[in-house]
């Protein structure tokens, strides 16, 4: 089974990172015996002596203790006061001693405690790893330690990375542990000149510390020429800071815009190309939304692989709702299109309620895939979150594909030809029925993958689909009706638009000045951005 | 665009039946206020106050389905955001009730509402003057609504902006105003809104008498409105605006400037909104930035097409019944009325192409088609 | 730049007051010409449709236009009744009224009507309603508002109903009638208006062989008091009524004449009669 | 090759068709006449299955085809050309012209040649959108989309409404050509008389929802015209 | 009547039946579990349900409904302050009775209703002042949803701050609108304002189902409860329960009781209510426990009053005790509010809460709060001889609300 897993991780494209909770099996030296009995008994706020004497004996064999404090995966055994490690992996719980290093048989909850820590704690275990990482095998791990020392260095950090420097091989690392002395030396030194220089050392550098300590020199040192250094150095670095910020914006602009692209894609086939008013359209978001909560819940062990798995699901289940919604009611509104905005906003209610039945009125929890959590830190002022960033892509995926489909099989040819003509159509050997309710179902599939993607940003509950209808419907008309590249222009530049907004006016004023942007847009262009064109379409 | 075409074409017109509805609603209501004040409470025959505000809210809805119906059904007009104007007129009515707590308001500042005393507003921003008088505020339950229609119509229909594009700008209006509102720099109230009235020229508004009154007015006021638009769409002026809605632009070719005509009913409807929000924010007894929902304005348009538009009484049939299901369904069964309603509307639409007025033309369906060939009978109040 | 002209352009006075309007001036037509049509040039999408098109037409003139398919001979009509908006050229209806600066209303209440290719009737509407709404009356909100029909009206719709054959349909839905049914409404809306030019687009097409003459003979009378502009394919029809005769080709005049004229003429016989018309 | 016995046809409660008969024999070239309003659209449309009827039978060589959809009927190969052309407004030609193709028994995945043949003006015209085209354009795209499904019969509702008179001479020849040449039957119904005399080998009348005249096309008597064609 | 009618008017559809239904069980659970004991005064009680449906007007309605269709004699209900304040002047006009069991911005006591949540003292305070002292917290940024119970409580806190000062360019304040999903910009500038080299803290009063996207969003941005803690006053652990913990462990909430308070009265609690749901995995939370306590004080004043007579129970009510689930005894106040603990919690990865801080004693929730301008002169007391909601000290005289 690990095999197969370990298999199926590679091929999914090295998305995995391994857990990074894995007790070590090496023993822990039994000196530290009495120390940790100490941890054990310590209250929250007198714990923090004993992990630091913990990191001055323990050294490097610590750190699987520390990393399991960290975790909330420390537990004593009540009886005898035994520190063990209790983790999770592959649904199977193992707990293992601490001293010995090995696998002992099960406790119950009953007959153990967990170790309390809490975030000043958690501060110091942080601190206390990164600094024993210094002696790290791995480069980046090392570097990274580093880096998270900068916003504390306190002497004996220093010390550390002094000693670490010596004889540290990577030049990368080198540089990083320059600039933390440099940085120290910036503020303690006394000399202005030592000061200057290392305000020249540290030009360029991006770092949230070396920042705020260049801010405060710039406006407080004694000796003016340090200032106007620090003040110059300063310039040069907001100008990055700018930048990137604005990258940063960009980003957010597109990254809305995939989730309004995602949540309109598939109305802008049911209710663009074949003019179905479908107000129960949130609903199938809802329903692929509710289907990735229910593959998490039968593969409660494989959450990294989940989404693979739900996203055909949710396409099948929403697809299926939209087939039998279309064959059921809809097919009999032909010719009548507004009544199909009265039928499907019952039937919209009526799914609304169905999971509030069957699933609880209650948010559902969705757990993201390891591999989608955390971002990608391109610097120390830009990073951009990794789901925001594959949803993006999968947002472009999908609405290429769809493209693809409708371009190169018949049925974008022929449900464009029955959305105009049906009679003529039908009289063209179209079967008519099977194209509606292909259609009706290729778009709800979207919508349901749109819900797999929107489970990962937003709660999975029975409103999630009235959220999105309304954006959903403006992002459609507003791209032009029956023009999918409209939608994907609209949706995009409505993202961006509301972000770039929104640092200037506040979240609440933005959405207001879009749609009334949007108002005076369509006065502008009557059809959308991308209008029909052609006599037929006056 | 076919579909699109279809979309806004509406079925024909039938009569009105003015007298038998006119008729209807004001027996009803001089009964049920008769009923209510001066039967003793234990008579089987007395009504209840819950039932006059329910019927009073009831009315209130059914002229703002009306005023949805006129443009929609009658002009093909699809209004997503109707309940923008029907908020404002509540706002309007709100304020004016607001100021008339006076100093008996929590914080008992006679010049500030609580919600502005709670946010440390030091004065009245200068949208609120002349609310605490009467005419003054209902001039503006009018004018608001008005000139947003107004205003709105006007640059949408010049610009020749129809169909969806029309509605989904109505929709982002309400939605704009909507968060708007929402927003405690407003000066509205935020999302509490304006609640906790007391009276209404000088009447206490928790008395069996006022509210039987308020009740009456409501009735009075859809009958009223009723007539007009009645008289409005049987006149020639009614024709051009079916032939609006059938086809604008061979419409434009007979010589009628159809914008125009498009702006003016739209206004009208607009008002007849903001009257019945207006009469409804007394009656129920609060009014907050939710009434501006688009969710809600769609509904509205669904309670027309549950009755059948393009009939004036199909709207407010389809009001009654929709809202007496709510209100029924809402509390013998609250877990599963939703269920209930949304079964509904989904049979109504599969078995009753027309709405439920079409139903009576479906029952009567020889007699209507005599009536096709014969001169047309139009009811006269 | 742009934007504010086009905020000028919507606020003009006399688009936002209506009685800012001036009352229709009178149509001169000293020189005997109703209807000048100069350079007219009209693209879609970089194609041609009209090309430096020039057509003049007589006050009291009954004119046929033919042409190929595809030829203009709509856009024509559709740019002198403000439907479609033209590149180049001018059009002006009598001395003096610039018909491209006015919209579709201005234009039919300057006395132009149109009977469209494609038969347009309100299907929602009776009979008597379609006519009723056709009437040349008062357009304004107001005026229909109060609308009753006159007995005068009502006599001339009657006759109207006559001349068409429609009578016994009068309260029918016009949705219901047949395809050639709509045509002869459609005709009838544009006599009810009594307009001062009256361009009609095909109007025989599935019209049997009896009704293309009388709508012949209707046509011919109504020349003299009205100027008529007829566009059809129906080479028997047009004969029947033609004094003069333009045949368009590709956007602009190819030949003009008598019927005779045309009809041998090499160029028209080549690209629109065949050869043995 | 068809047979229509006894068929009814109610539009909302008026009957427009009265025990209509009509047989139409493989091969022949049949002109249906009446005056505006008799019923002739409505009869072709119950015969696609664009209309439902009341009652009655209708045989494809013997085969019912009154329980089977439109789409089976042009599958069976009924080509069928509508009053008004009805023409895809927003698909270009090329669109307009391929619709038909997957119904075509040869699996042919190209628009045959022949439709350009007959047409020209569609090859050039290849990308602009139907609706865009003149009507007589249209006309010739509706003509020619009928053709690309192959059909054994052709329906044409009045296919010189508005057509430039050399190329009705072309559709003409046309429809002679297919019946003649490739033996297609062909139901055509027509107002104009010349035309329908030159192209037309037999006529049915109608009147008032009924057929009341058959016969051959030589036998069209002034009679019979002033009887049920004349106002 | 032959059985005591309770009323339960609590959204079962629409947007706040997320928060609202939990309630609506709870309430029935108690009056089960009263009716198994043998009810009240010899007499069962009898749960009447009705579905306001998250609409605000609605809400009016259906209290008339239920006090004069139903008869019903104490309402459990509402959640958000909107719909409170719209059922509010039909419970006055009816003389009605109703237990609100949700923390409040306070502004606000009634003679018809008793507010079993914590008022603005109970929670955001304390919450503010454990951050300052014992996490040193200097930078501040008060988020919260745009509506009345995050503006007072930041209003509040604003004030408390800068007594305390705080300068204002250390105040960072922020809101949102409802259901806001995109929280992209907003974690970026609080990242960039808490990385300027001052301990950092987000005070939020976000509601309902904008924090999830707020806490994941907080999670992908690397934003951790040790850099910048985020302190919660909307967030229990049945929003907890919709929501993937494991980056968020280590923020806090600051509420009057936590599902994984260790007493005896409390885990036979959580017993009932899974028994009660069949559900083992149903989460508890604080507004449950103030219907309980809510619950179980008005079924000993009635006890106590020998009637459901609203006037009898209103006097009765005050001065009840209850035993908390937390531990102490709640006690209902003159001002109809409550006197309870106040606990934070830091969140942990199996969506509990563990309590890292608890005020000493109870804290008696204050109707008024004594940070703002305009009510700080006001108190509530509806003994003899105020008998008044907003009593002004300083003038000696009731506000206009008392009649
Ligand atoms: N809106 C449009 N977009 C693109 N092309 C157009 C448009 N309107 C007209 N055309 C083109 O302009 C040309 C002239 O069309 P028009 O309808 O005026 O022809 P016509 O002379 O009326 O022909 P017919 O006799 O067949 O009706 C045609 O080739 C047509 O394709
Ligand atoms: N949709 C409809 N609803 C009701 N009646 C209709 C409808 N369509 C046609 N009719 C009626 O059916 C009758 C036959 O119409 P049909 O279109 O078949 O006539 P036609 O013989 O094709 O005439 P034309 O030569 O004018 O095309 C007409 O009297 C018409 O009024
Ligand atoms: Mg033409
Ligand atoms: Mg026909």
């Amino acid at each position: 089974m690990k095999h197969l897993l370990a298999m199926l991780g590679c091929w999914l494209g090295l998305l995995l990172v391994t857990p990074v909770v894995q007790a070590a099996n090496t023993p822990l030296p039994p000196t530290l015996e009495p120390l940790l009995e100490a941890l054990v008994d310590a209250k929250l706020s007198q714990a923090a002596p004993v992990l630091t004497r913990l990191e001055a004996e323990g050294g490097e064999a610590i750190l699987p203790l520390f990393r399991t404090m960290l975790a909330g995966d420390l537990y004593y055994i009540k009886a005898s006061k035994r520190v063990i490690a209790v983790t999770e992996m592959a649904g199977e719980e193992t707990q293992l001693d601490l001293l010995s290093g090995a696998p002992i048989d099960r406790l119950s909850k009953r007959e153990i405690s967990k170790i309390r820590v809490n975030n000043s704690l958690r501060g110091q275990l942080r601190d206390a790893i990164s600094r024993l990482q210094l002696g790290s095998v791995s480069a980046s791990v090392r570097e990274a330690a580093v880096r998270a020392l900068l916003s504390d260095l306190a002497p004996g950090t220093l010390d550390a990375i002094r000693v670490a420097r010596l004889n540290e091989g990577s030049a990368d690392v080198r540089e990083v542990m320059d600039m933390a002395l440099a940085l120290n030396r910036l503020n303690t030194a006394t000399e202005a000149a030592d000061r200057i220089e290392a305000i020249a050392q540290l030009e360029g550098s991006l770092e949230g510390p070396v920042r705020n300590a260049l801010n405060r020199i710039a406006d407080s040192d004694p000796v003016p020429q340090v200032q106007q250094a620090a003040q110059k150095a300063l310039v040069g670095i907001e100008q990055r800071v700018e930048f990137y910020a604005f990258i940063d914006q960009l980003f957010f602009g597109l990254s809305l815009g995939s989730v309004l692209l995602l949540a309109a894609i598939g109305l802008a086939i049911t209710f663009g190309v074949m003019g179905v008013i479908n107000m129960a359209h949130g609903e199938m978001i809802m329903l692929g939304a509710y289907t990735t909560y229910v593959v998490q819940l039968l593969m409660p062990n494989h959450i990294d692989y989940s989404l693979w798995v739900a996203i055909p699901m949710a396409f099948i289940v929403a697809g299926l709702a939209g087939v039998l919604l279309e064959r059921l009611v809809i097919r009999h509104l032909h010719g009548r299109p507004l009544e199909t905005l009265l039928a499907t906003f019952g039937v919209s209610l009526v799914l609304q309620q169905l999971v509030r039945t069957v699933f609880s009125p209650l948010n559902r929890q969705v757990a993201s895939p390891e591999w989608m959590s955390g971002s990608w830190e391109i610097n120390p002022v830009l990073s951009l979150t990794l789901n925001r960033l594959y949803i993006l892509a999968f947002a472009l995926l999908v609405f290429f594909a769809l493209m693809l489909l409708l371009k190169k099989s018949s049925l974008g040819l022929n449900v464009r030809a029955v959305s105009q003509n049906r009679d003529m159509a039908r009289s063209m050997g179209i079967r008519t029925g099977w194209v509606d309710a292909m259609t009706f179902g290729l778009g709800s599939g979207i919508a349901g993958i749109a819900g797999v993607a929107l489970s990962q940003l937003t709660n999975v509950g029975p409103n999630l689909g009235q959220a999105y209808i309304i954006d959903s419907f403006m992002v459609v008309v507003f791209g032009g009706v029956g023009n999918l590249w409209g939608t994907l222009v609209a949706a995009f530049s409505l993202g961006i638009a509301n972000k770039f907004l929104e640092p200037v006016t506040g979240a609440v004023l933005a959405s207001i000045l879009v749609l009334v942007f949007i108002i005076l847009f369509i006065q502008k262009r009557p059809k959308g951005l991308f209008p029909q064109k052609g006599r037929a379409a006056e | 665009m076919n579909w699109l075409t279809q979309l806004f074409a509406a079925g024909r017109t039938p009569g009105n039946r003015v007298l038998p509805f006119v008729t209807v609603l004001f027996a009803v209501t001089a009964l049920a206020s008769m009923a209510n004040l001066l039967l003793p409470e234990t008579s089987p025959l007395h009504v209840s106050t819950y039932t006059i505000t329910l019927l009073g809210k009831y009315l209130s809805y059914a002229m703002l389905a009306l005023a949805v119906d006129v443009i929609w059904g009658y002009c093909g007009i699809l209004s997503l955001g109707h309940g923008a104007f029907f908020a404002l007129g509540g706002y309007a009515m709100g304020m004016y009730l607001m100021r008339q707590i006076g100093d008996r308001s929590v914080y008992g500042n006679p010049d500030l509402p609580d919600f502005m005393v709670f946010l440390n507003w030091d004065s009245l921003p200068w949208y609120w003057l002349g609310m605490d008088q009467f005419w003054f505020a209902m001039l503006m339950v009018l004018l608001v609504p008005g000139v947003l229609a107004f205003v709105f119509g006007w640059l949408a229909f010049r610009s020749r902006v129809t169909g969806v594009y029309l509605s989904i700008m109505t929709q982002a209006l309400t939605y704009a105003l909507m968060l708007a509102f929402f927003r405690n720099e407003m000066g509205f109230g935020g999302n509490n809104g304006l609640t906790d009235f007391k009276e209404i020229l000088g009447f206490d508004l928790q008395s069996d008498a006022t509210r039987v009154a308020l009740f009456a007015i409501t009735a009075l006021l859809l009958g009223l409105i009723y007539v007009v638009s009645h008289l409005i769409l049987k006149s020639r002026m009614g024709k051009v605006i079916v032939a609006i809605r059938d086809g604008e632009s061979r419409t434009r070719f007979l010589g009628y400037r159809t914008d125009r005509y498009k702006v003016w009913l739209f206004v009208y409807s607009a008002l007849i909104a903001a009257i019945a929000g207006a009469m409804y924010v007394p009656q129920v007894g609060i009014i907050n930035p939710g009434e501006f929902s688009p969710l809600n304005s769609i509904e509205v348009v669904v309670w027309v097409a549950v009755g059948g538009r393009g009939t004036l009484y199909g709207a407010v049939i389809g009001v009654l019944l929709v809202n007496y299901a709510k209100t029924r369904f809402t509390a013998i069964m609250p877990e599963g009325w939703l269920f209930a309603l949304g079964l509904l509307f989904v049979l109504v639409t599969l078995y009753l192409p027309k709405g439920l007025a079409g139903l009576w033309g479906q029952l009567t369906a020889g007699r209507q088609r005599k009536a096709d060939t014969a001169l047309p009978q139009e009811a006269h109040p | 730049m742009n934007a504010l002209d086009n905020a000028r352009e919507l606020m003009r006075p006399d688009r936002v007051w209506p009685f800012l309007v001036p009352p229709a001036p009178p149509i001169d037509v000293s020189k005997q010409v109703l209807l000048y049509v100069e350079g007219l040039s009209v693209s879609f999408d970089g194609f041609k449709a009209l090309n430096d098109l020039n057509l003049y037409i007589n006050d009291g003139e009954l004119r046929c236009l033919i042409g190929a398919n595809g030829a203009g001979k709509t856009t024509l009509m559709d740019v002198i009744t403000g439907k479609t908006q033209c590149d180049q050229g001018s059009v002006y209806f009598g001395q003096t009224l610039n018909l491209l600066e006015r919209s579709e209303p201005e234009i039919a209440q300057l006395g132009i009507g149109r009977k469209f290719q494609k038969p347009t009737v309100f299907e929602a509407h009776t009979v008597l309603d379609n006519l009723e709404m056709s009437l040349k009356t008062a357009k304004g909100i107001w005026q229909t508002l109060m609308a009753r029909l006159s007995p005068g009206e009502m006599d001339r719709i009657d006759h109207v109903l006559g001349i068409i054959g429609l009578k016994a349909q009068r309260f029918r839905l016009a949705g219901a009638l047949s395809h050639g049914q709509k045509q002869w409404l459609e005709i009838g809306m544009l006599l009810v208006a009594e307009p001062r030019l009256l361009l009609i687009d095909e109007p025989v097409a599935g019209m049997t062989a009896e009704e293309t003459e009388r709508t012949a003979e209707l046509l011919t009378s109504l020349a003299g008091e009205h100027t008529v502009v007829v566009v059809e394919h129906d080479m028997e029809f047009v004969r029947s009524i033609a004094r003069t005769v333009t045949v368009l080709h590709q956007g602009s005049v190819l030949a003009e004449g008598t019927m005779e004229q045309v009809q041998n003429n090499r160029d028209v016989i080549e690209v629109y009669l065949g050869e043995d018309a | 090759m068809i047979s229509i016995r006894q068929v009814n046809q109610l539009y909302g409660g008026t009957r427009i068709l009265w025990d209509l008969e009509l047989e139409i024999e493989a091969g022949s070239c049949t002109c249906i006449m009446g005056r505006n309003g008799v019923g002739k659209t409505t009869l072709l449309k119950c015969l696609m299955g664009l209309l439902p009827i009341e009652s009655g039978e209708i045989l494809l060589q013997g085969e019912p085809l009154h329980s089977r959809p439109a789409e089976y009927r042009a599958r069976a190969g009924i080509g069928y050309v509508p009053q008004g052309r009805d023409i895809f407004p927003l698909l270009t030609v090329e669109e307009n012209l391929r619709i038909g193709l997957p119904v075509r028994k040869d699996g042919a995945k190209a628009i045959p040649d022949k439709i350009f043949e007959l047409f020209p003006v569609l090859g050039d015209m290849m990308h602009r959108r139907g609706g865009d085209l003149s009507g007589g354009q249209q006309q010739q795209l509706a003509i020619g989309r009928a053709l690309v499904i192959d059909p054994k019969v052709l329906i044409l509702d009045e296919p010189n409404e508005g057509i430039q008179p050399n190329i009705v001479k072309q559709i003409g020849d046309v429809i002679l050509k297919l019946n003649e040449e490739e033996g297609m039957t062909v139901i055509l119904v027509e107002q104009k008389l010349g035309f329908a005399r030159r192209v037309g080998k037999e006529f049915r009348l109608m009147e008032k929802g009924r057929i009341v005249a058959a016969d051959r096309m030589d036998n069209l008597n002034d009679e019979l015209i002033r009887q049920y064609l004349a106002v | 009547a032959d059985t005591i009618k309770v009323g339960v008017l609590h959204s079962l559809s629409g947007t706040m039946a997320i928060s609202e239904t939990t309630l609506k069980d709870t309430v029935l659970m108690m009056i089960e579990e009263q009716n198994k004991k043998g009810g009240l005064l010899g007499k069962q009680l009898e749960p009447v349900v009705v579905d306001p449906a998250s609409n605000w007007p609605l809400f009016a309605e259906k209290t008339r409904e239920l006090l004069t269709q139903e008869d019903v004699d104490v309402i459990f209900g509402c959640w958000t302050s909107v719909s409170r304040k719209s059922a509010l002047p039909v419970l006055e006009e009816l003389n009605g009775l109703m237990f609100y069991p949700v923390q409040y911005e306070g502004e606000e006591s009634s003679k018809n209703v008793f507010y079993t949540g914590a008022a603005p003292n109970q929670q955001a305070v304390p919450a503010v002042d454990y951050l300052m002292n014992e996490l040193g917290v200097e930078r501040w940024v008060l988020a919260g949803t745009d509506y009345v119970y995050p503006r007072t409580t930041n209003k509040i806190l604003e004030a408390y701050l800068k007594a305390n000062g705080v300068a204002e360019a250390d105040i960072m304040i922020n809101y949102t609108p409802f259901g806001h999903s995109d929280w992209q910009s907003i974690v970026s500038d609080i990242k960039k304002f808490g990385g300027e080299g001052k301990k950092t803290a987000v005070v939020s009063t976000i509601n309902g189902d904008a924090n999830v996207p707020f806490y994941k969003e907080l999670g992908n941005q690397g934003v951790s409860s040790e850099d910048i803690p985020v302190v919660a006053f909307s967030v229990g652990e049945e929003e907890l329960s919709g929501i993937d913990t494991a980056p968020l462990v280590g923020h806090m909430a600051a509420w009057n009781y936590f599902q994984s308070v260790d007493t005896d009265l409390n885990s036979e609690f959580i017993q009932k209510w899974h028994a009660f749901t069949g559900d083992d995995s149903r989460v508890t939370n604080d507004p449950m426990e103030a219907t309980y306590v809510g619950f179980n004080m008005w079924a000993q004043a009635v006890q106590q009053a020998g009637t459901t007579d609203v006037d009898a129970v209103e006097q009765a009510m005050i001065g009840q005790e209850v035993p908390n689930l937390t531990g102490g005894t709640a006690l209902m106040n003159k001002n109809h509010h409550l006197s309870k603990p106040v606990l934070i919690g830091e969140i942990q990865d199996d969506g509990q809460f563990e309590v890292v801080w608890e005020t000493e004693g109870v804290v008696p929730g204050d109707a008024w709060s004594d940070f703002l301008p305009g009510s700080m002169d006001l108190i509530a007391d509806w003994t003899a001889p105020i008998t008044c909601g907003n009593y002004n000290v300083k003038t000696e005289s009731c506000g206009g609300q008392a009649n």
